[in-house]
């Protein structure tokens, strides 16, 4: 594996959106940052900036307002990207799946790499997610195929 | 005034607290709810945890033709509440304490019992 | 042509072209007339400098007649200051023009004793030529600047009842600046310099009052009170000296040793000088200046006015080395340097923000004649080049941006570099010139920070002022050219008038080719007007670079380093072809643009992005009471130290 | 005038391995003092691959040039300083470092960049009249201006300048970007203004962007090291020192605003060394 | 401090016309702006003002109106009351006017969302608001 | 003047949640804030109506995950009193003790965030290392870390058992030492009070008059807390609300602190008088009538409304969150603060976004 290559999956810098969900995955994802998680050791940093970001970390269920937000995140973050949808609310809109204003589920709006369950999903859980977005972005390459063109 | 340096000395001299996930991993609180284990043979198909759980994540549809009820479980919109066990007549439902892998797509759990 | 008919030529071609201007009508006429007299100006400067150069100096008295000429002059003009007060029913400038017209009398027959014979009355040295080259290059590229300007501007601005036009009388006393100016560098007689001194005065009042409206007429009459001091300090000084040193030759009582008694009539010519150098507190006249069209504020800022103020000072330094009124004139100017660099930071006026840039540098030169080293003078001569360039240059491409966008307003400016591409790009230039360090300002003040810092004692504080004040000049010049420099969205529109656009130009190829070689810049000018002076050399030229004893400053190097940092860039973006991607709003950019937010209730929201001005650190209401007293107290300090010496 | 292009060379190639190690550690041990295990040392070359790897995305041209601008000025103040060159004139050309990178930001239309540029502007309002001072400090020590003169005393500055050595860590702090002075692009990320200058590049131009950080902070610590050049190496761990205790700080403050921090500079800052100044020249 | 027992809630209906009186008169005895709640009784509207007194007990306010009537704004006299008259107004329809600050209808809901989603009855008709 | 405008937010990196503030600025300071919400909007009260009545228990608990615990109670006590029935004792306790769980990990959480938004990295994680703490009892003792779902309609679900005491009474003193290392930064560190102290001014009486709740209110001098309504087992715990007067940001970050002490000795407590009984009782009929309930969350008083009308369904269900109240005041803080200001005063009312637009 090449230096660049290597540097890829060495240095994975997060943006952290909520659309909508109920804050209990976010406070999880927040979680991992502490010193008992500390998911610095793989070289993450939560960046807070999606020009500066690789994986998207996206929780709630997308409602109508946040989804237009969602996309120009995901625009602007520069490839390679993946997106990890955290929770099941993420996924499919979880225990809100009757509530009229969520489309259910980030997959609605731009394509998920990975999916992590739980209700709230625990640290460990997001951990073993972004190491599997890990092995997706190393799929990746930079400039290559744009991922722009999302679902819908 | 330096008050947080006496803290930072305790964490440099006592090492890290952090716990390597996944190279080492902690054992699980017996009570965790993490995953919704299924044992469809003790299942009678009586639809009870499909009308009690409040994610609709639990469906049953009767098929007339085949005389056949399909249950779905969907593991990815269940909230691990554990509902449903509790009022499970027949003990087929049980908490595990392990949380699921992450996947990069999304399946739902389907079988099927007479009607 | 001989040094005395130069002389002659350099003060007499302007009143006599400024004369003929008057009857002069039309944009075509005036440039027929002034562009080969502006040249003619040109040419005899740099004649008088090659006469000059290889010499010490030149001398020359007029013919004994001249005098009564003068002193009859001298009194109409401050009989017309007088009537000024009246008919303007201003208390300060009847005061003190009255004081004057009594004191003027009183000093020339009952100190002076009627006539004193001056010898000689003009002295061309090396600072003196440069000066003329300064005024006549400088100002002579202003006129032509002015010819495309001011029909443009009359035709902007409604002027007052009747509708006539005013540019022949505009051009009238803007010409006879120039050689007013000339007289005074090249004055050694003090009766004659305060004549001199007295017509740019004149001539600055009707050049602020220009547009006849009431905010034009009343900051000339500020002007004009303010200049007022400067001359009974002049006048006072003139008696002392006399009274003191027994001569009225400049040449005589600097190089007459530093005798306490000299002390005082020279710290009132220094004070003289901070007048008409608009230092803090006096100020106000310049900043109210700019009220009158541009190419003169082009003018005032550049080559003429302000720069008779610190020519003055410069020009008695060899007379005030090594005492306490050095030190405490280095000081002044470092404060002065200091406080209106802090006070240009909360200005959004471009032109405001240009006239304290230019009040800063002149404290600059003002501190440097105080800091009295060798390295110190040669840096203030190099600043007097370096910003009448730089600071003509800039203040006539503000004067076109005015004309065009019709506004002189920073926040107007946002993304200048695309509607007007040329011009910006040479406005950016003009400022980088101001800042960045192989140009000429920035390697004065490189210099200048070396020669305080080489001094100890109380020079001490005088590099702190330096040190801030230079630092706040980088800030506040760095927020205008980023604002310029900003992406906005528009397509170019720039009209080109060919003599605004021509002068500006090269201007602009003058501050470049001048940084450039400054090296050969200092060893064939700087170098001689300070050993004209009596001061060593300050550089070592012989190198590539230019080596002090203490330091070491490699134009050369530097240039090509800072020229490529900074050039090739631009141009490896320029060919930039892709897309543009939007800025980052948070994630709610309208439509995937940068130009406007989703904000309330769904709305579209313009973002705008005003400047930062930082009022409460930096603004005039915050700094200017202050710093006044400040000033007024250094200047107390600078006369209780001379006269308790 | 050999030597000098030598060392400049070796500086010039060894800075951002330097640079970057220094980073690693940095976060090392700051991830320590919290009581984290935190990345591997090499993490921030890692992290500077990953950004060159990355596709381009930019949001004025004018800001791309500003960033080569900004990496070149640093570098020729870089290369002057390990030629033995004047120190005003390296400070001088420092400063439009800065300069470039606040026109950089100015140039999107992004009011974070704008804001940004703007607070950094203010970090040169406060740390540009601590440096020159200090190099007039050291011509007060050597009596020359510049790098070569120190190297050439015969005894080092520091228990002359101890309280010019306390301005020069002030800017330090400022250079760094650390606590209490980090306003203008947080090192840690989580503040108002989101990256401030940094906020409108991305890929390759925030990896020059964080080169041109490495040469810089490089630069000041072996101008700190300069404090104690007889032997050189006691500077080093000076500098070395200095650094931790830049780290040190930031981990014991809460970010200050930039008025805090321009006071402090003034006051602090420029007072400290006008008063060793002044101090030093009664003395002796 | 003693425990508060805070006995059931005090219940006082109002016509729409004495609204702002009658909430002038609460606040100037002290009570402040707890929360409203809007019901959707079929033809009507009720709307339910719930005021805190200084000694904590609840002082209700029902009012009852139409459901194309207009409702004054409170927020004039309680700023606090704003976002849930702006609330009310987006998710039943309820015609609120003088509002201090006024979202428009979409505060909460995107132009997407569905409209007046826990309206139940539009006014004049029998259908069924929004909420799919 | 230059005016900037600007958003702040929905996506921020001091923003942990989706929340817009329009900023119009005039220099560096702020002139005026528009609020933008909607992007947490769901729709839960619909979504209410359209569950069965005891679905609700754990659609209401993901109103928000960090007080979602007191919501399910909150939920539950309002059935409760529709229903007509009354949770046991040991019920009552163990819901009190699990709400002053809740309540510190809420206010730790917030002191770390708070921390993070001035710069104060080494802080943050400080606390939320402690936090861990609490984390781990409430997963021990209901199996999920932050969404216990233990709650239920006429009780708990699951017990502190007699061997779980003790264990809880040792992570309870790990949990003090630990904060009593972060308690003096907060209380005296001279960087923390400088952006804190004089910060987001909201004076006594308009705090009251703008409907203010939780420590915004208390911070600025009023004594109430919804605990004194003793709901749940305060009436017997001897509660006191903590008053500050500093009506600043300083003063509502002091209430917090002193709360997270409070609420460890209040569960505490609690552990040792818990009587024994049964866990929970069942309801016989379906909701009817009114019922409303305040119970107090971390970030304030929070209202519940409920009409029923016999069925298996709600009519209505209405959650006034405290956040929703205190968002006005935050309006009125914001201008004439720096924008260096505006996360620290906008994180001093704890905004909860997933609350107020549920
Ligand atoms: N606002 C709010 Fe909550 C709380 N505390 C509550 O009802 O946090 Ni998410
Ligand atoms: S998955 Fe559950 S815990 Fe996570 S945000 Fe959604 S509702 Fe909250
Ligand atoms: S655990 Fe809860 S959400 Fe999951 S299937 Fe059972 S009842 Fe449904
Ligand atoms: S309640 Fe139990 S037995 Fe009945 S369908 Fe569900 S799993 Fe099967």
């Amino acid at each position: 594996m090449g230096f660049l290559a290597r540097a890829r999956v060495k240095s994975p810098w997060i943006l952290h959106y909520c659309t909508g969900g109920c804050n209990g995955c976010d406070i999880e994802i927040l979680a991992c940052l502490t010193p008992l998680y500390d998911v610095e050791r793989f070289g993450i940093l939560n960046i807070g900036n999606p020009k500066h970001a690789d994986i998207l970390m996206i929780t709630g269920p997308v409602n109508w307002r946040s989804r237009h937000v969602l996309r120009n995140l995901y625009e602007q973050t520069p490839d390679p990207k993946v997106v990890i949808a955290i929770g099941v609310c993420a996924a499919t809109g979880g225990v809100f799946h009757n509530c009229y204003n969520v489309l259910g589920g980030v997959d609605k709006v731009v394509p998920v790499d990975v999916y992590v369950r739980g209700c709230a999903a625990r640290p460990e859980a997001i951990i073993d997610g972004v190491v599997m977005a890990l092995q997706k972005l190393e799929a990746k390459k930079s400039g290559g195929v744009s991922y722009a063109a999302g679902a819908r | 005034m330096p008050l947080m340096s006496g803290n930072l000395i305790k964490n440099l001299f006592a090492g890290p607290v952090t716990r390597p996930y996944p190279v080492a991993k902690r054992r699980s609180f017996p009570r965790a709810r993490a995953q919704l284990l299924y044992n469809p043979t003790g299942c009678t198909y009586c639809g009870i945890c499909a009308n009690i759980c409040p994610a609709n994540a639990i469906q049953m549809k009767e098929d007339r033709e085949s005389l056949r009820i399909n249950r779905t479980y969907d593991s990815f919109a269940c909230i691990y509440c554990a509902r449903c066990i509790e009022f499970c007549p027949n003990g087929a439902l049980k908490m595990g304490v392990e949380h699921l892998e992450p996947t990069d797509r999304k399946a739902v759990m389907r079988t099927a019992g007479r009607a | 042509m001989s040094g005395e008919q130069l002389i002659t030529l350099l003060i007499f071609l302007p009143a006599v072209v400024a004369l003929g201007g008057l009857v002069l009508k039309g944009a075509a006429a005036q440039r027929v007339v002034f562009v080969p007299a502006m040249v003619a100006l040109m040419v005899a400067a740099a004649a008088l400098a090659l006469q000059v150069l290889p010499r010490e100096a030149l001398t020359f008295t007029p013919p004994v007649g001249w005098e009564n000429v003068v002193a009859v002059l001298k009194y109409a003009l401050i009989a017309y200051f007088l009537y000024v007060g009246i008919t303007a029913r201003n208390g300060l400038v009847l005061g003190l023009a009255g004081f004057l017209a009594v004191l003027l009398p009183v000093v020339q027959f009952g100190v002076l004793g009627g006539h004193v014979a001056v010898e000689p009355v003009f002295y061309a040295d090396v600072l003196a030529v440069i000066m003329c080259l300064v005024i006549s290059v400088v100002g002579g590229l202003i006129v032509v600047y002015a010819t495309d300007y001011m029909p443009a501007h009359e035709a902007h601005f409604k002027l007052a009842e009747p509708v006539r036009t005013r540019q022949p009388q505009f051009f009238f006393w803007f010409v006879l600046f120039l050689g007013a100016m000339n007289g005074l560098v090249l004055a050694n007689s003090l009766p004659w310099l305060f004549f001199f001194w007295e017509v740019t005065t004149l001539c600055c009042y009707q050049l602020i009052r220009h547009d006849l409206t009431d905010e034009a007429r009343g900051n000339a009459l500020r002007a004009l009170w303010m200049n007022l001091i400067g001359s009974v300090a002049m006048v006072v000084g003139i008696g002392l000296a006399y009274n003191s040193a027994g001569t009225l030759s400049i040449q005589d009582l600097i190089s007459g040793g530093s005798a306490p008694l000299v002390l005082l009539p020279l710290a009132l010519f220094c004070l003289t000088g901070f007048t008409k150098a608009a230092q803090v507190p006096f100020q106000s006249w310049l900043l109210g200046a700019m009220v009158a069209p541009t190419p003169v504020s082009a003018l005032l800022h550049s080559s003429t006015m302000v720069k008779a103020g610190v020519y003055l000072v410069l020009r008695l330094a060899p007379g005030y080395a090594d005492t306490s009124l050095s030190l405490l004139v280095a000081l002044f100017g470092a404060f002065v340097f200091m406080v209106t660099s802090l006070l240009a930071i909360g200005q959004s006026i471009s032109k405001r923000v240009l006239a304290y840039s230019t009040i800063a540098s002149l404290g600059l030169i003002v501190c440097c004649a105080g800091i009295n080293t060798e390295l110190a003078l040669a840096a203030g001569i190099a600043l007097i080049i370096f910003h009448a360039v730089s600071k003509g240059m800039l203040f006539m491409a503000v004067g076109v941006v005015e004309q065009q966008i019709g506004s002189r307003d920073i926040e107007d400016m946002d993304g200048l570099v695309a509607r007007m591409p040329l011009l910006t790009v040479a406005a950016v230039i003009g400022m980088l010139s101001m800042l960045f360090l192989p140009f000429g300002v920035a390697f004065a003040k490189w210099a200048a920070i070396g020669a305080a810092g080489a001094l100890a004692g109380g020079y001490i504080a005088v590099v702190a002022f330096l040190a801030i004040g230079s630092a706040a000049a980088l800030v506040f010049w760095s927020k205008w050219l980023g604002r310029m420099l900003g992406e906005v969205p528009v397509v170019a529109d720039e009209k080109k008038p060919v003599s605004a656009y021509g002068s500006v130009l090269l201007l602009v190829v003058g501050a470049v080719g001048l940084s450039i070689f400054v090296a050969p810049l200092v060893a064939a000018l700087i170098q001689p007007a300070l050993s004209t002076m009596g001061y060593s050399q300050a550089f070592d030229v012989s190198g590539w670079h230019l080596r002090t004893a203490i330091g070491v400053f490699p134009p050369w190097a530097l240039f090509l380093a800072v020229t490529a940092a900074v050039l090739l860039p631009a141009l490896f973006a320029r060919g930039y072809r892709g897309d543009l991607d939007p800025v980052y709003l948070c994630g709610v950019n309208v439509n995937g643009g940068s130009v406007q937010f989703t904000g309330m209730a769904g709305k579209p929201v313009l973002v705008t992005a005003g400047g930062a001005y930082w009022k409460q650190w930096f603004g005039e209401s915050r700094l200017t009471p202050a710093s006044n007293w400040i000033a007024v107290l250094l200047l107390v300090a600078l006369f209780a130290g001379v006269v308790l010496r | 005038m050999t030597w000098p292009i030598i060392v400049a060379v070796a500086a010039v190639l060894l800075a951002p391995l330097v640079g970057g190690l220094l980073r690693g550690l940095d976060r090392k041990i700051t991830a320590r003092l919290q009581g984290r295990i935190g990345p591997p040392v090499v993490q921030p070359f890692y992290d500077f691959g990953k950004l060159v790897g990355k596709s381009r995305v930019v949001s004025s041209k004018a800001s791309m040039a500003w960033a080569w601008s900004y990496f070149l000025l640093t570098l020729t103040a870089f290369t002057l300083f390990f030629m033995g060159q004047d120190l005003l004139v390296v400070f001088l050309i420092l400063a439009f470092a800065g300069g470039s990178l606040a026109f950089g930001a100015l140039s999107a239309r992004s009011p974070y960049a704008r804001f940004g540029a703007n607070r950094e502007l203010l970090q040169i309002l406060a740390c540009e009249p601590i440096l020159l001072l200090a190099a007039v400090a050291v011509y007060f020590q050597t009596g020359k201006f510049t790098v070569c003169s120190i190297l050439e005393a015969n005894q080092p500055l520091l228990p002359y300048l101890p309280l010019v050595f306390v301005a020069v860590l002030i800017v330090l702090g400022i250079k760094m970007r650390k606590s209490p002075f980090d306003i203008a692009a947080s090192e840690h990320a989580h503040q108002e203004l989101v990256r401030g200058v940094y906020t409108e590049y991305s890929g390759r131009f925030l990896a020059l962007m964080e080169l041109t950080h490495w040469y810089k902070i490089v630069l000041l610590l072996a101008f700190i090291a300069l404090f104690w050049a007889q032997p050189l190496w006691v500077g080093v761990l000076i500098a070395l020192g200095a650094y931790f205790l830049e780290l040190w700080l930031d981990n014991i403050a809460a970010r200050l605003r930039w008025s805090w921090m321009l006071g402090v500079s003034w006051s602090l800052g420029v007072g400290f060394v006008v008063v060793n100044l002044v101090l030093l020249s009664v003395v002796v | 401090m003693q425990q508060v027992h805070v006995e059931a809630a005090g219940d006082a209906v109002v016509a729409p016309g004495e609204l702002l009186a009658e909430v002038e008169r609460l606040v100037s005895a002290g009570a402040r702006f707890t929360t409203m709640v809007c019901l959707d009784e079929g033809l009507e509207f009720e709307i339910i003002y719930l005021f805190q007194k200084q000694t904590l007990e609840l002082v209700n306010l029902r009012v009852r109106i139409a459901k194309d009537e207009e409702l004054p704004s409170i927020s004039g006299i309680l700023l606090g009351a704003v976002l849930m008259e702006n609330e009310i107004k987006e998710f039943f329809g309820v015609k609120i006017i003088n509002l201090v600050i006024d979202f428009q209808g979409r505060m909460l809901l995107e132009a997407e969302s569905p409209k007046t989603p826990l309206l139940k009855v539009k006014a004049n008709s029998k259908q069924p608001g929004g909420g799919q | 003047m230059a005016r900037v405008t600007f958003p702040f937010g929905p996506q921020h990196p001091v923003l942990p949640e989706a929340i817009q503030l329009q900023l119009t600025c005039e220099d560096e300071r702020v002139v005026e804030v528009l609020p933008v919400v909607g992007y947490m909007h769901r729709g839960i009260e619909k979504a209410a109506e359209r569950n069965p009545y005891s679905h609700n228990v754990f659609l209401c608990e993901r109103i928000c995950g960090i007080c979602s615990f007191i919501h399910a109670l909150c939920y539950c006590e309002l059935v409760e009193s529709m229903t007509k029935i009354k949770a046991p004792p040991r019920a009552k306790y163990l819901r009190t003790i699990w709400s002053e769980l809740s309540r510190i990990h809420s206010h730790m959480l917030w002191l770390g965030l708070l921390a993070d938004s001035f710069g104060f990295e080494s802080l943050f994680m400080q606390c939320w290392r402690a936090r861990e703490i609490i984390l781990d009892t409430l997963e021990m003792t209901t199996g999920q870390r932050v969404i216990q779902s233990t709650c239920t309609i006429g009780g708990v679900r699951c017990d502190i058992d007699s061997e779980m005491k003790p264990e809880v009474h040792r992570q309870m003193k790990a949990f003090k030492k630990e904060l009593e290392a972060i308690y003096p930064v907060f209380a005296r560190d001279y960087t923390v009070k400088a952006r804190l102290v004089g910060k987001g001014v909201l004076p006594k009486e308009q705090a009251w008059s703008l409907g203010t709740v939780g420590p915004v209110l208390r911070g600025s001098g009023w004594a109430y807390d919804a605990r004194m309504l003793g709901y749940a087992a305060y009436d017997e715990l001897e509660f006191e609300p903590v008053v500050e007067n500093g009506c600043d940001a300083y003063a509502r970050m002091m209430v917090r602190l002193r709360e997270v002490v409070q609420s460890v000795e209040l569960v505490v407590k609690a552990l040792d008088r818990m009587p024994d009984g049964e866990l929970a009782v069942t309801a016989r009929r379906f909701p009817e009538g009114e019922g409303i309930i305040r119970v107090e969350q971390p970030r304030g008083e929070l209202v519940e409304y409920a009409r029923g009308n016999g069925t298996v369904r709600l009519e209505r269900l209405k959650v006034r969150t405290p956040t929703f109240s205190n968002i006005p005041a935050l309006l009125l803080m914001l201008p004439g603060c720096e924008v260096a200001d505006v996360p620290v005063i906008t994180l001093s009312i704890d905004p909860c976004i997933a609350c107020t637009e549920r």
